[in-house]
């Protein structure tokens, strides 16, 4: 009796012994180094470099979400780069942590701007140009719309407007043109 | 030979794992959202279930059945499944780690999966012997991928359709999987 | 912009192409043409409205003008300057520019865009056009500047410049004229042929001179005989040796062979692969229209000021074909032409197939406007309501491009991008025959444009954010380069120090060793908090000169002993350490303290500012000549402080650095700017105050 | 003056969907006909009854899904589901199985896959293959043909054996079932089947007395007449002959290879072509645009892949019939054939 049991635990103990050393050989074999996943999710984030998500830039955050961190957590990407998050981290899509805005750029008031280059320090992207005591300017194709300018303005005279519609950037629009859809989707 | 290609084609379509035998249906519901992750865990599953197939059968008849040891069957071959999944999860997260991702917990869960197990001890009730344990475990593989394929892509289909609202996701999933396990009925005395 | 040749076409496919066999494309369809209704009148003179509305923009960058308010105009004077891509933009009348403004565009989204509005005179003088007999013997890029100047662009509807089409006649083997109008309702061109076969000839062979094509196919469909006996009459009498590789292919009435792809395909029987331009197929096409155009603008020296415009539609009295000048307002021709508008009236702009509608007259006729149709209900009804797809694949069947319209629609409902990719959304010409045989009256192609727009701008964000990430990662280097200099610096500035004391000192080292203590010990507690230190800094600076004057007191007094200095120190560092964690805590919120602290800085910088500028200003007043020099300098200096103080990333200094021009010119504006400034500077301590009572 | 906006085409065919699915509705009428001229008026009451639980399955699910009623209802679909499993089941089965039947098709296999246009599966078949698997003794239990029959039926009779499972004069479906030899009637596929599996061969069978007894020769009749409802379909291009000639040519080839493989255990090619639901399945349900490929090869590939599992099926397998079951399978592949067969696009190369 006494024997049989040592037998089996003998067995069990042979045969764990050998796949043990199979898995410890294979776990050396396929070491894998870095985690490319960073990047790809980084590629996703819309690169305002806004802050909102609570990392300071759009790269602290992929790493925190390839560390677990919520996808929810950027406003300027809305829901198709929360949606596009969760494809790619192979997780479900949440709602959206804070709303999502229309795109705004950033536009100084020429006349009331003092030159103070407080602006120019607090953007992330380098999209306002101007001098000490000269007027600043927004360079509006490199604005992100981040609105961290907004505050360190001493005279607030920079605004969050809307991009304007041309007929370059203009969309044909469902609303516009009505289509009927009887199944009112 | 044309036992083997009967045996084949019998556990692919008539006594297909999943829509006959109503086996490994966690992974058929849960990564059968795209056809890609679909087809990753389609050769995970049919890797698994050759190797542990094959695995299975040494370890039984070498080892187990020498002994006298048929007691140990179930421990020994979850300890057998667990280690090519193990196996399998490294290979994967080395050669690919999109796949490795997008599959997440579910490639650690193939060891959980009924049709493991029950590939092993079903080869044990059927006195299959060696070849025929390979060939049984890899049609049961080849089995399952066709129906998770073939599912994923209706379900990918299904993503953008209007289902009604309580019965979007996992319902209407399930609606879908019946209605393909009454289409399998129609295999039924294909092969005796 | 040059391509490359990939794929030219081999002498035997010449060879098969001039001995008649011709091919076909895939799906396509047959609606109903309705050409009659305007293809019997001739082409009659619009007639000059009482103003002219001529956009300027292209594509949405405005070129340097020529014209101010005011000035009067002759007909095919250039409004604006030509840069490479664009084309001069001609009056089409002579009168007086009485506006330079944003105006409605003929444009399915109705926007704005910059135009020239002119009164016209009635007189319609011209400018001297100057024949040009002997266009032979002028170079290629001559004639095509010319037609640059000219204004010529594609006139069958996209609009394309027609010089930049030209531009690469290196390895063209086929020139394609396009006259096929397969749109239904349209005969300006039909008619266009029926009356100006020669001079559409003519055009021809200065294309021949320019190109040098191996041979030049023109394609007719079969419903314009008369167009095809014309044009066939006009090249009998060329008949000379420019004319034997000119051959007419009369084409079967199929829409949409009109669209370049589509009646390449059907002249040569290749297909112009994706991203790839014809022309590297050593093939160009031309719109007969503007073939028309480069004869008058080439021989007889005419810019482009006109085009003949399609009116029908059963909404117009008198329906045909006029040559309208470019610019008139559509509600003149609609007045004219007696348009009477029906219940639930639509105006379509281009044919019923590809046009698209406006709402209303207000807006001008532009280069590329071929045809206004005025339908009835009866003639062109609402469309049905839509219903669901049914996958019948009706629309796969007639979808030229191959596409599978039923599976985008799918895709674009549920707006899977990366699937519409996968299924090839961009090569949709957007020519609506899917949505024509669709029998669930799906308007797929309103759809399609949707999910392309959205796309486009999908894919111009993801570039846009990809150049954000850069210049934020540039902007993160430099930070840190800056930080890297900075220390380098201080430890510079700092070895100075030593050796100074060192020599002041004659070597008594213990003090310094004391202070790199204290501060060792300051930079642990201030490491962690990563507040914009100025202020911290500051009260460490201070701590440090207190200390330091400590140490020469010690010095002067040297009976002290050591231990005693020691002492000293570290009392001063603890009181230094002391006051600091006093101002932290006397606010509460750390943030509020930073916010203080910046605004403080802030008005402390205004004030400094102010000050410079008053002085300056006084300066100015007592030596104006010298003033602009002596400014320059205090501004230099100023912000050589500044610079300091606030650590300022070097390229702004760069900038900053002002020239005495500047300096002049801001004192010269000072007055107005002063109150102006006065005002911010009251804002901004308005804002502090506010902040503070937070 | 404010003009109407709207998307180009501005011009448009004038064929709707409700049209299509009407003529295809019209197109059955000849199969219909013969069916009801040879097995009594059953097949007529039972169109009666599955159009009506159709029509108010439909309205019950779009009242819960707050769908538009009257639009949805107009475009057919729901009555043409009715109608094919009304012409698929027994003439004279219970009238639960034709409810069962069309309720199921209705709700669970078109409306919760988000209503037409969007179903995987076709309803009917799938609504015949649930009836088969649950009830096969009702489910393949067909009457003679009318000539045969030991007793004359009238209208009455039908309508009470329908909903009581007896006639008038109280003979039960089973006996009336019953030919004048007192042999149990079963479809030519099914008698052919069970002799095979009673070890009897082919040209046996043909001449034995319980094939002549069934209703073969009316079967063919029926199925000529589904041919010519959808030749006429076809030339009216409501479906494109992709599928069809696909499917009766993937018959043909497959069936030939197993006569010519063994004429004494298969049957042959004529046979499967005429029998069953062949040609019920080549132009009336195969050709569902809905749940078929869309795309030219794909639509090829999925003719013979329902071809083939007839054959295998209806060959080797255990159901006599296998129409339905290939249908499904056939449905369950297309997502995947679809993707895999598309044209090549403008430029994509030749």
């Amino acid at each position: 009796m006494l024997i049989n049991i040592a037998i089996a635990i003998f067995t069990l103990g042979i045969l764990g012994a050998i796949f043990g050393a199979i898995l410890g050989y294979s776990s050396l074999r396929f070491k894998v180094k870095s985690d490319p996943i960073v990047e790809e999710l980084d590629a996703i984030l819309p690169q305002t470099q806004c802050g909102q998500c609570g990392y300071p830039g759009c790269k602290p955050y992929a790493q925190a979400i390839a560390n677990g961190e919520d996808i929810n957590k950027c406003p300027p990407g809305g829901d198709a780069v929360m949606r596009q998050l969760a494809e790619r981290m192979g997780i479900e899509p949440k709602n959206l942590e804070g709303e999502e805005k229309p795109k705004l750029i950033a536009f100084i008031r020429e006349d009331q701007c003092i030159g103070c280059t407080k602006c120019i320090q607090a953007c992330p992207v380098d999209a306002i140009i101007g001098a000490t005591r000269q007027m600043h300017t927004v360079i509006t194709d490199e604005c992100t719309g981040c609105a961290l300018c907004v505050d360190p303005c001493p005279t607030d005279c920079i605004d969050m407007v809307p991009v304007v519609l041309t007929t370059q950037n203009w969309q044909w629009d469902l609303n516009l043109i009505p289509t009927k859809n009887s199944t009112e989707r | 030979m044309s036992d083997y290609v009967l045996l084949f084609f019998g556990t692919v379509l008539v006594n297909n794992f999943v829509l006959v035998k109503f086996l490994g249906l966690c992974p058929f519901m849960g990564v059968s959202n795209k056809v890609e992750t679909a087809v990753g865990m389609s050769f995970a599953t049919t890797f698994v279930l050759t190797l542990t197939a094959a695995l299975s059968y040494i370890v039984n008849t070498y080892l187990l059945m020498p002994l006298d040891l048929i007691y140990l069957q179930t421990l020994s071959f979850i300890l057998v499944i667990a280690v090519v999944v193990q196996f399998t999860e490294m290979v994967m997260h080395k050669t690919s780690p999109t796949l490795y991702r997008l599959l997440g917990i579910f490639l650690p869960l193939i060891t959980t999966n009924c049709a493991i197990l029950g590939l092993a001890l079903l080869n044990i009730t059927e006195n299959h012997d060696f070849v025929e344990s390979i060939i049984y475990g890899f049609s049961a593989g080849i089995g399952f991928s066709l129906v998770l394929v073939l599912f994923s892509s209706i379900r990918e289909r299904l993503a953008s359709s209007d289902v009604p609202l309580p019965f979007k996701g996992a319902s209407i999933a399930m609606i879908t999987a019946g209605l393909m396990s009454l289409a399998f009925m129609g295999f039924t005395g294909l092969i005796k | 912009m040059t391509t490359t040749p990939i794929n030219l076409l081999s002498e035997e496919q010449l060879a098969e192409i001039s001995s008649g066999k011709h091919w076909s494309f895939h799906g396509g369809i047959h609606p109903q043409e309705n050409k009659q209704q305007s293809s019997k009148a001739i082409i009659k003179d619009a007639g000059i409205p009482p103003f002219l509305v001529i956009a300027v923009e292209q594509k949405g960058e405005s070129p340097l003008l020529l014209v101010n308010i005011g000035d009067s105009v002759l007909k095919g004077q250039a409004l604006t300057k030509a840069t490479d891509v664009m084309v001069v933009q001609n009056a089409s009348s002579s009168g007086t520019v009485t506006a330079i403004e944003k105006r409605t565009d003929l444009h399915p989204s109705g926007l704005p865009v910059l135009s020239v509005v002119i009164a016209t005179d009635g007189l319609d003088r011209s400018v001297e056009y100057s024949r040009c007999a002997d266009y032979k013997a002028q170079t290629n890029t001559q004639l095509i500047e010319k037609i640059q100047n000219a204004g010529i662009i594609g006139l069958g509807g996209a609009g394309f410049p027609t010089h930049l089409k030209l531009a690469h006649y290196a390895a063209i083997k086929l020139l394609i004229i396009n006259a096929v109008e397969c749109e239904p309702y349209i005969t300006a061109d039909d008619r266009l042929m029926q009356e100006h076969g020669d001079e559409i000839i003519d055009g021809i062979t200065v294309l021949q001179h320019i190109l040098k094509p191996q041979l030049i196919v023109i394609a007719i469909e079969d419903n314009k005989p008369d167009a095809i006996a014309a044009i066939k009459r006009a090249l009998q009498k060329k008949q000379s040796s420019q004319s034997a590789n000119i051959i007419i292919r009369t084409i079967a009435t199929h829409y949409p062979s009109g669209s370049e792809k589509q009646l390449i395909e059907i002249i040569t029987g290749q297909q112009t692969p994706i991203g790839k331009h014809p022309s590297e197929l050593g093939i160009v096409m031309h719109n007969v229209g503007t073939v028309f155009a480069i004869k008058e603008a080439i021989i007889d020296g005419k810019p482009l000021t006109s085009r003949i415009v399609t009116l029908t539609g059963e909404a117009f009295r008198k329906k045909g074909n006029v040559s309208v000048r470019i610019g008139t307002p559509i509600q003149y021709l609609l007045d004219k032409y007696e348009f009477t508008p029906t219940a639930s009236q639509k105006l379509i702009i281009g044919g019923p197939m590809m046009g698209f509608s406006i709402t209303h007259g207000d807006v001008p006729v532009t280069k590329t406007c071929n045809c206004i149709v005025a339908p009835t209900l009866q003639e062109m009804p609402e469309s049905p309501p839509e219903m669901p797809c049914i996958r019948c694949g009706e629309c796969a069947e007639v979808c030229p491009a191959q596409l599978l319209p039923q599976q985008l629609l799918w895709y674009a409902n549920s707006k899977d991008n990366s699937k519409l990719d996968e299924y090839n959304l961009s090569s949709c010409i957007e020519c609506g025959a899917c949505a024509f045989v669709c029998p669930s009256h799906i308007p797929l192609v309103q759809y399609y444009r949707i999910a392309k727009a959205e796309i486009s701008s999908a894919k111009q964000q993801a570039e846009k954010a990809e150049i954000a990430r850069i210049r934020f990662e540039h902007r993160a280097a430099r930070l840190q380069q800056a930080k890297l200099d900075r220390q380098v610096k201080h430890k510079q500035a700092a070895e100075k120090r030593k050796q100074q004391l060192q020599e002041t000192n004659g070597g008594e080292d213990l003090i310094a060793a004391a202070i790199a203590r204290a501060k060792a010990k300051k930079q642990a507690t201030a490491d962690p908090s990563d507040a914009p230190a100025d202020n911290k800094k500051d009260a460490v600076a201070a701590a440090i000169a207190r200390a330091k004057a400590k140490k020469q007191a010690a010095a002067e007094h040297s009976d002290a002993p050591a231990d005693n200095k020691k002492d000293a120190v570290a009392a001063a560092i603890a009181r230094a350490k002391a006051k600091k964690q006093a101002a932290a805590e006397h606010s509460d919120a750390p943030a509020d303290n930073k916010k203080d602290a910046v605004a403080a800085a802030i008005a402390r910088a205004k004030a400094k500012k102010q000050q410079a500028l008053e002085s300056t200003q006084i300066n100015t007043e007592i030596n104006p000549e010298n003033s602009a020099a002596i400014a320059a300098r205090k501004a230099r200096k100023e912000q050589a402080r500044l610079h300091k103080r606030q650590d300022l990333p070097a390229q702004i200094i760069d900038t900053t650095i002002a020239e005495p021009q500047t300096i002049d010119t801001t004192i010269k504006a000072s007055d107005d700017k002063k109150t102006k400034i006065a005002a911010a500077i009251a804002k901004a301590k308005a804002k502090k105050i506010a902040q503070k009572d937070q | 003056m404010a003009f109407i906006s709207s998307s180009s085409p501005y011009q448009r065919v004038r064929r709707s969907t409700s049209e299509i699915m009407l003529l295809v509705l019209l197109c059955l009428i000849p199969g219909i006909f013969l069916q009801s001229y040879f097995f009594g008026l059953g097949n007529l009451l039972q169109i009666l009854l599955a159009s009506t639980v159709a029509l108010l399955s439909e309205t019950l699910i779009l009242i819960l899904r707050k769908r538009p009623i009257l639009s949805t209802i107009k475009d057919g679909s729901a009555l043409l589901t009715g109608v094919l499993i009304a012409i698929a089941i027994p003439p004279l089965a219970p009238w639960w199985i034709a409810v069962i039947g069309t309720v199921f098709a209705v709700i669970f296999v078109k409306q919760l896959y988000g209503g037409l246009g969007q179903n995987i599966f076709n309803p009917a078949m799938a609504a015949y293959v649930l009836l088969l698997i649950s009830f096969p003794v009702q489910m393949t239990t067909w009457i003679p043909v009318q000539s045969l029959h030991p007793f004359s039926l009238t209208v009455m009779d039908q309508i009470n054996a329908l909903f009581t499972g007896f006639t008038l004069d109280g003979y039960s479906v089973a006996q009336i079932s019953t030919s004048i030899d007192g042999l149990t009637m079963a479809t030519p596929l099914d008698t052919a089947r069970n002799a095979l599996n009673s070890g009897k061969t082919i040209s046996e069978i043909f001449n034995s007395p319980e094939y002549k007894a069934s209703s073969w020769q009316a079967i063919e009749w029926v199925n000529l007449g589904f041919l010519i409802g959808g030749l006429i379909l076809l030339y009216k291009r409501v479906i494109l002959w992709y599928i069809p000639i696909a499917f009766l040519a993937g018959i043909s080839i497959f069936s030939f290879i197993a006569f010519a493989y063994n004429p004494d255990l298969n049957i042959s090619p004529l046979f499967h072509l005429f029998s069953g639901a062949t040609m019920l399945g080549a132009f009336f349900i195969l050709t569902d645009p809905v749940t078929a490929s869309t795309t030219v090869k794909g639509r090829i590939f999925y003719g013979v892949l329902a071809a083939l599992i007839v054959v295998v099926i209806r060959n080797i397998g255990g159901y006599p019939d296998a129409l339905a079951f290939a249908v499904l399978l056939a449905n369950m592949c297309v997502p995947f054939i679809d993707y895999y067969t598309q044209p090549k696009v403008y430029g994509r190369g030749r």
